[in-house]
């Protein structure tokens, strides 16, 4: 018997006689006889710890993509996160705590959300941030409702460029929030806007214009015609902007942007198959009360001196309950402490030289394998910053494959986000052979090259 | 800086009072020195080229995003004191009613730091997540297990967006039935992500009233119950701690006009072992793995709020969800055998990815809330079948001791045996002294002890709602049910509604003025006067 | 345990206040309950022998050891709470003289705990330790460049330790020479070591006086020596935080008589990259990693005090020791070239164990504090030669800056240029307003800094050594001299003293009584009354 | 520039002018110019720390030992060590705090070492235990020279059972007090003592008397022989004792011992290349004012509140100097925290069972091994509980290098401990042939059977 349970036997017999209960079984005499189960839960027995643990380390071990040299991205970014970002991220009291209802005593997390939310309103170039949400496609779907609830119309136009995953979210909420999304194609890797600002095939005007800043496949669109568009229909402008890359790009806020999103995972959280993540969220002041989940707002306590609360409550679930702006509850705290402790450690200097030695090893490699044979830029010659799309003459995912042999996670298959008949933002021929490729600042020279020659390699046998 | 005025300089003053909580430490914008850095990055032998070569202008950023800029030594400083100022389940009792601050195992820690689990990207090719793929099938299994459910999908990363994703499945279901409806039924005691899930998921609240058992009234449901009726959302025991026991009525009457049941897990840490909501007749269930297994809430989250269905829900599931494939890597027979051992030499993915048929679509980036799934699951397995039991006996043998030793001080509004959490209440204490819950709470915050939560559900008035959970010990009991039967005590006396107004005195800040947050709002440290 | 009263059965109350520094942690004895259990070992299927069938009667132990009995979560919660009663650097400003409390970089506990270091077992064969031996090997390397000396031992487990050795050595060298010699030499501002270290070396201390210069005088040194010296034990800077000027001379002397210098490398941060002991003329030198090095101290310990030697006392080290064997692996020539290909196939040691030809032996049950010489291999690359030189400017800096700022405030007993720390003294305060060094540290932690040494060196009266390192940032510096500007202008108030005399009251505990904790000696839970 | 140093170029320069001084290197102006290095450091310029942590990376994975099922012990164990202990012992109040010289800041500290304190002097079942020492030899060194102070005689007699490298510290040791160290030999895996009381081949009698507890070879010695034999010399007995055996064997205080020292490693400490490890320390009262060391002592605080505080000071070598009973100053804290963690995790019941854990598996894997042709037992019938000394065809270093290839650290060459001419303990023939096998509770039957297979595998071929 391993848990995690103090009582004694003895105890329990105690406590059992207090209730004047003889058994255990007793407690759950509200539980419909016919309902209970019978032989107990159809599982294992308990194994202690050491036994788990070494299973769940062979799992871990089943796994190789940790193993290979990471040129995947899309959305999730192998960046440097130091051990001094790991331990005070991970301190117990930051771990353990729950949502900050008691602010006399919560302090710590909530002065860390402060921080967080002005480090990322800063960065957005916005006033205003939130404390966080799930992850990027959340933080999507919430500026989706927000903007539409805000210019009171039904209809967004996304452009394609935007992450296919967090489209294809999109898409599941407006079946309950009855949205009509309308996806805006690519050309050679930026929006096709349509011409005339009330395009024929769209028929309502959008209530929320979204763009991506740099797009999924890494390529700057135009912020200053989509805040045109914006304003010609007066529409929310939403910006999903990747947050590293922020450190090189102009600010989406100083571009107009009313709401700008993003996925966090870089700033110092895990790979972690896919979560948990974080979603960014900042907003001017226009739309601050119809910001989703929670807000730290700076005060003062009886005594005058500082202090942090979650305010503005009256938007969340717990008060506002069927009328509220946001169904989040629990969020991803966590990972927005982390975020503030990576972005302290990396401070004014250290974003910016992550997101230029990003900017240069993606240059490199792009030059190192666009000399391969029948290897393409998928988007022209359309500037990108942090990710690259190319097209490769066999099937992305084959070449993925026999890259992991030699130790590379070569990127993410564009099929493999799209689906095999492509989308918006890319032809079925093109998503079978697009191969998205991240260059972080860890990558060195070495490990581009070897890139280089295991693409030659691959794309040749 | 000088001797004389060395501040006049930029650059903060990292002194500040660690041990002394009621000093407070200044923001990492105020430790901040213009040039300070902590950053290292590694050496890479990249070409050097500037921004401008890289970048075009009109998307060049002119100045740099204006961080903090401090030494690691102060970064350290910085966010070690602040957790100093912070309450947490590893320094005391955390009786947060709804919320199932239970311990969270160190153990769970150690996996979910595991190389192999957190360094992998989440497009990773299938041949090399062999292991994160068989995790989550056994998760989906043993939940299935305690459920009493078919299959489950593991994206939603906490209970509101489990909520949100079953009512789509819901949804789903009477859409694909050529049926709409309108209306989801919800207790009045339900917590508030449910009717703003409601909400999101297109459908509009009808909401059931409590009985004097503190149960779903069965007239009110019968009442509300027609074909417009999508279906309900329970939790059960239910936000009062209640165990619903007309639940197999509820669930016929609801079947009965075409209604789907849903399950609001937040609660299932009372019946581990004992009752499977699937048994109960609900069609769907999500389950706060933060609440029932033990993962740390993080100040606010990261959870997971997996949803597990009935068979008739299973094909429209979001995906794409992880999955045993087919055997055919065992073969068998002689013909078979020699496949095999050539495939013993090339390595065969026994799990993949499936989109199931009618599926509603993604809900997630890419797969829920992964590591959190893996901390589940070693917390899953160390207590087994037979330690889950063992957890709900010990959390309602808990929450019940708690209820019997303060009926006699506080009000108990339902005064019958409680599941895993009691809701106490202060209104005699209030009519009497003044006293009032939140005073309750702050007082307690003295004594040690995170409060209860207060003011809900919100169909009780004064509300304290205590959950113990089954990791605090008999004595940790003992001396919060005495704090409590203190501060009762103390309100009767002279002068004892002052000092309950005046509390907390001993935490970092003493009481926090949130109406001159909302009122002078300063959202980031850029906006403060 | 009932409801009434549930203590009578055994059990501790896990009721604490967290956050509220000044309520006191039961012993975890208190906590225990009988039968209460943490412990999760794993299955191993071994048959499960009773004691009685393994261990002979009258060796086998009738009770078990009597220990604490608690949960997991109590466990975590009580040390846990404890760390909240723990000042730390990391915490905050610890200028404690002599000790060199910096900045410890969180890289260092990763490379401490990476598997393949701290997994390694001492015993293991050469074959299986490659990256140990080379390691230390690298760690060797480096520190011979930064003393100035030819070779290293790595087993002194601290500072004490290497000068004990480096007395054995010492005494080893003579040994071999055929001399022996009784008596060794230390100035009276010494470290409490270098005496008691004599002692056990077998020698007789001669102290030698300081001068009002704070310096060895030179002329009592030149009384002292005669044949009977075997060496002198000077650190330098001394602890005085001054620089023995005369150095050179010093040297020149104590080797005319033939007897070697030891240097006491506790202060070698103040020199690192400007001067180096071997260059001075030491014969011996010991390190004390944790200070020099930043290896966190861990409230005490561990540390590491390698002893570095000159060319001649290299044969006298302590072995085994780690070393980088001839190059047989490198095989030259078109003969050797095949040899080379077929050891290519066998795992080739490149790195060995040797013992000197006339080893003084083994002074550690292993190779010393292992893990702690990693961390200080890592901080080392880090700041490489030239971040070693930087620590020193900015130590010498930090201290100057706060010599001169506080110059005006409290005595400085030796009025000149200081090296990484320095010592001022209480002494005029005392006289005019009472508030001796003891008060001002006690007020100190009041202000959210830890205190500076006090009553060290024993030659300055009221004496506060204050070392900020060069970790501090100037902001930090200059709070601390304000800090301790108010502490001098308050004694100068009415009731002045009393504040002081009453500090520390933020603290977890008021000014603890130690002349009480002789008197009535409790040092086990089992002997309080 | 990779350091941690806050200091800005600019705040350098105006703190340099503060002091009326122009460049750093005029801050040395007390350094003899000549002394001065010239061109700086002879060693490389700083690295960034991911290109530290990878160098250190490499040179832990030129290691094998940790991947090897680990079979080795003479006084390092593997024993398990819960998330839980580490996860509190490495918190950072703990690591990155000094010696508590402030009692008021430093009650965490404190009050674990009061703890660890009490749980170690139950272990030895004697009242007073110090603070920790460096490691089970250094224990032993400091326990020698108690007793012969207390004695007042110089010699001292030392079972050939005790470690063979704590009897070489002793002798090393020896050179500065002046002992006279007498090894006294085994006989079949126990000491020898003199029949009568004053053996012809010892002059002077001893002050002192050493015996392990269990052995070195994992033998059961006469504790009660060793008392009679103090007794009549007026002697100070000394017990080494290995901590988890402890708790199955018979207390030594019980026994009668007036020093207990012993290596507290297994108690949470990593095997970590040897160190730093634990040396526990534990006396009677008469011995109090002798102990080597920190002392941790109750009291109270102005107000009446109980506090801890370092007590006896006066016997240390900052008070005492040349006097002093020790000259130990920084010690092994962290290591005593950590223990006491490790034990309050493993209470009563956790001890005994993790003792008699390792008996069960040390009987298993004899009865094994002993069926194999050619090993033998080196120390004959006399019971074992925690390791096993056995002697193998082949060298043990040869039969180690073998059993290494098949995944097993199959133990320590004896020779590797005592030289190859072995000493009281083994004879050349058997230091050379002997293999010292541990079996910790973490080994699993498994293992064991593998073990055996290996052994009978590296004995044959
Ligand atoms: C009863 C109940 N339902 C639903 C939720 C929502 O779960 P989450 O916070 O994970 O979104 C909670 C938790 O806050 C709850 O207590
Ligand atoms: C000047 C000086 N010498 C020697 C020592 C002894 O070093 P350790 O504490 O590592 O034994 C110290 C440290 O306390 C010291 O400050």
């Amino acid at each position: 018997m391993a848990d995690y349970l103090p009582h004694t036997e003895d105890e329990v017999r105690t406590m059992l006689g207090f209730l004047g209960l003889e058994s255990a079984e007793e407690l759950f005499a509200a539980v419909p006889v016919a309902l209970r189960l019978a032989g107990g839960l159809a599982m294992a027995t308990g194994e202690p710890e050491p036994d788990v643990l070494a299973h769940l380390g062979e799992l871990a071990d089943a796994n190789r993509a940790h193993q290979l040299v990471c040129f995947a991205g899309a959305g999730a970014y192998d960046h440097e996160v130091p051990p001094v970002v790991r331990a005070l991220a991970s301190r117990s009291e930051f771990v353990t705590a729950y949502t900050p209802y008691q602010p006399e005593v919560a302090q710590g997390v909530l002065q860390a959300v402060f921080e967080f939310q002005t480090m990322t309103a800063r960065l957005a170039g916005l006033p205003v941030a939130n404390a966080s949400l799930y992850d990027g496609a959340s933080a999507l779907v919430e500026a989706v409702n927000l903007g539409t609830a805000a210019a009171g119309r039904q209809t967004v136009w996304v452009s394609s460029g935007i992450h296919p995953h967090w489209r294809q979210c999109l898409a599941t909420f407006a079946r309950g929030s009855g949205h009509r999304v309308v996806e805006v194609p690519l050309d050679n890797g930026t929006t096709r806007w349509p011409k005339d600002t009330a395009p024929g095939d769209v028929a309502a005007s959008p209530g929320a214009i979204v763009v991506g800043y740099p797009n999924y496949l890494g390529c700057l669109e135009d912020l200053d015609a989509v805040r045109r568009l914006a304003d010609a229909h007066g529409a929310v402008m939403v910006v999903a902007a990747d947050p590293v890359a922020a450190g090189i790009l102009r600010s989406p806020g100083g571009a107009g942007a009313d709401v700008v999103v993003g996925e966090g995972q870089p700033f110092g959280t895990a790979l972690g198959f896919g979560g948990p993540y974080l979603g960014l969220f900042c907003c001017t002041m226009a739309q601050l009360r119809r910001l989703p989940g929670r807000l730290v707002g700076e005060t003062v306590d009886v005594e005058g001196r500082r202090a942090y609360v979650t305010t503005l409550r009256a938007r969340e679930q717990d008060i506002r309950r069927e009328r509220a702006t946001s169904n989040v509850c629990t969020n991803q705290t966590l990972m927005a402490v982390t975020a503030a402790v990576q972005l302290g450690w990396l401070g004014t200097s250290g974003l910016a030289e992550v997101a230029l030695r990003c900017a240069r090893g993606t240059r490199y490699l792009r030059e190192a394998v666009l000399a391969i044979d029948g290897v393409e830029p998928l988007t022209g010659d359309t500037p990108v910053v942090r990710e690259l799309a190319l097209r490769t003459p066999l099937p992305a995912a084959t070449v993925i494959d026999r890259m992991a042999a030699e130790g590379y996670l070569a990127g993410v298959a564009l099929d493999a986000l799209t689906g095999p008949a492509g989308d918006g933002s890319v032809s079925a021929e093109d998503a079978v052979h697009g191969l998205l490729v991240a260059v972080t600042e860890r990558r060195t020279r070495a490990e581009l090259d070897g890139y280089a020659a295991a693409l030659d390699k691959a794309v040749r046998s | 800086m000088s001797g004389a005025s060395p501040d006049s300089a930029a650059g903060g003053r990292a002194r500040s009072a660690p041990l002394m909580g009621r000093d407070t430490e200044p923001t990492l914008f105020e430790l901040s020195a213009p040039g300070r850095t902590s950053w290292q990055l590694r050496t890479t032998g990249v070409p050097e080229w500037a921004a401008d070569e890289l970048v075009p202008a009109g998307h060049r950023r002119q100045e740099p995003v204006a961080l903090a800029e401090v030494s690691e030594r102060d970064l350290v400083g910085h966010f070690t004191r602040l957790s100093h100022r912070q309450f947490s389940v590893d320094l005391g009792a955390y009786p947060l009613g709804s919320c199932t601050m239970k311990y969270n195992p160190k153990v769970c820690d150690t996996v979910a730091g595991l190389p192999g689990l957190a360094g992998v990207h989440p497009a990773a090719p299938v041949s090399t997540i062999q292991g994160w793929l068989a995790l989550v099938v056994e998760l989906e299994e043993v939940l299935c297990a305690v459920t009493g459910m078919a299959a489950a999908t593991f994206q939603p990363a906490a209970g509101a967006a489990g909520e949100l994703t079953g009512l789509l499945l819901m949804r789903a279901y009477h859409d694909s039935r050529g049926e709409s409806r309108r209306r989801v039924l919800i207790p009045d005691s339900a917590h508030g992500t449910n009717p703003a899930s409601v909400t999101l998921g297109g459908y509009e609240v009808t909401t059931i009233p409590s009985d004097e058992r503190g149960c779903v009234d069965m007239e009110a449901l019968r009442g509300a119950l027609d074909t417009d009726v999508a279906g309900i959302m329970l939790t059960n025991p239910n936000t009062l701690g209640l165990f619903e026991e007309d639940i197999e009525a509820i669930a016929d009457a609801v079947h009965q006009v075409g209604g789907l049941l849903y399950y609001d897990g937040a609660n299932l840490n009372a019946i581990l072992g004992v009752v499977r909501p699937g048994d109960m007749g609900f069609d769907v269930v999500h389950l706060n793995l933060h609440k029932t297994f033990a993962t740390p809430h993080g100040g606010g989250g990261p959870g997971a709020g997996p949803v597990a269905v009935s068979e008739r829900l299973v094909e429209f599931l979001p995906g794409p969800r992880p999955a045993r494939l087919a055997s055919r890597h065992e073969p068998e027979g002689p013909a078979a055998a020699e496949g095999a051992a050539s495939e013993a030499a090339a390595p065969v993915d026994r799990y993949g990815w499936v989109v199931p048929a009618r599926s509603i679509g993604r809900v997630h980036s890419w797969h829920g809330n992964a590591l959190v799934l893996a901390r589940a699951l070693a917390y899953i397995r160390v207590h087994g079948g037979d330690g889950l039991r063992r957890v709900a006996e010990r959390a309602v043998l808990n929450a019940n001791w708690l209820r019997v030793r303060l009926s006699g001080t506080y009000d108990v509004p339902f005064d019958r045996p409680c599941m895993h959490e009691v809701v106490l209440a202060a209104s005699s204490l209030k009519r009497q002294t003044g006293l009032r819950a939140l005073d309750v709470a702050k007082r307690l915050l003295e004594e040690g002890f995170h409060a209860p939560t207060v003011y809900f559900p919100l169909v009780v008035d004064e509300a304290l709602m205590v959950e113990p959970t089954e990791t605090e010990s008999p004595q940790t009991l003992l001396a919060l049910a005495e704090a409590l039967e203190r501060i009762a005590a103390e309100a009767a006396e002279e002068d004892g509604l002052a000092v309950a107004h005046a509390a907390p005195r001993t935490t970092p800040v003493g009481r926090v003025d949130e109406a001159r947050a909302a009122r002078t709002l300063v959202p980031t440290f850029d906006s403060r006067k």
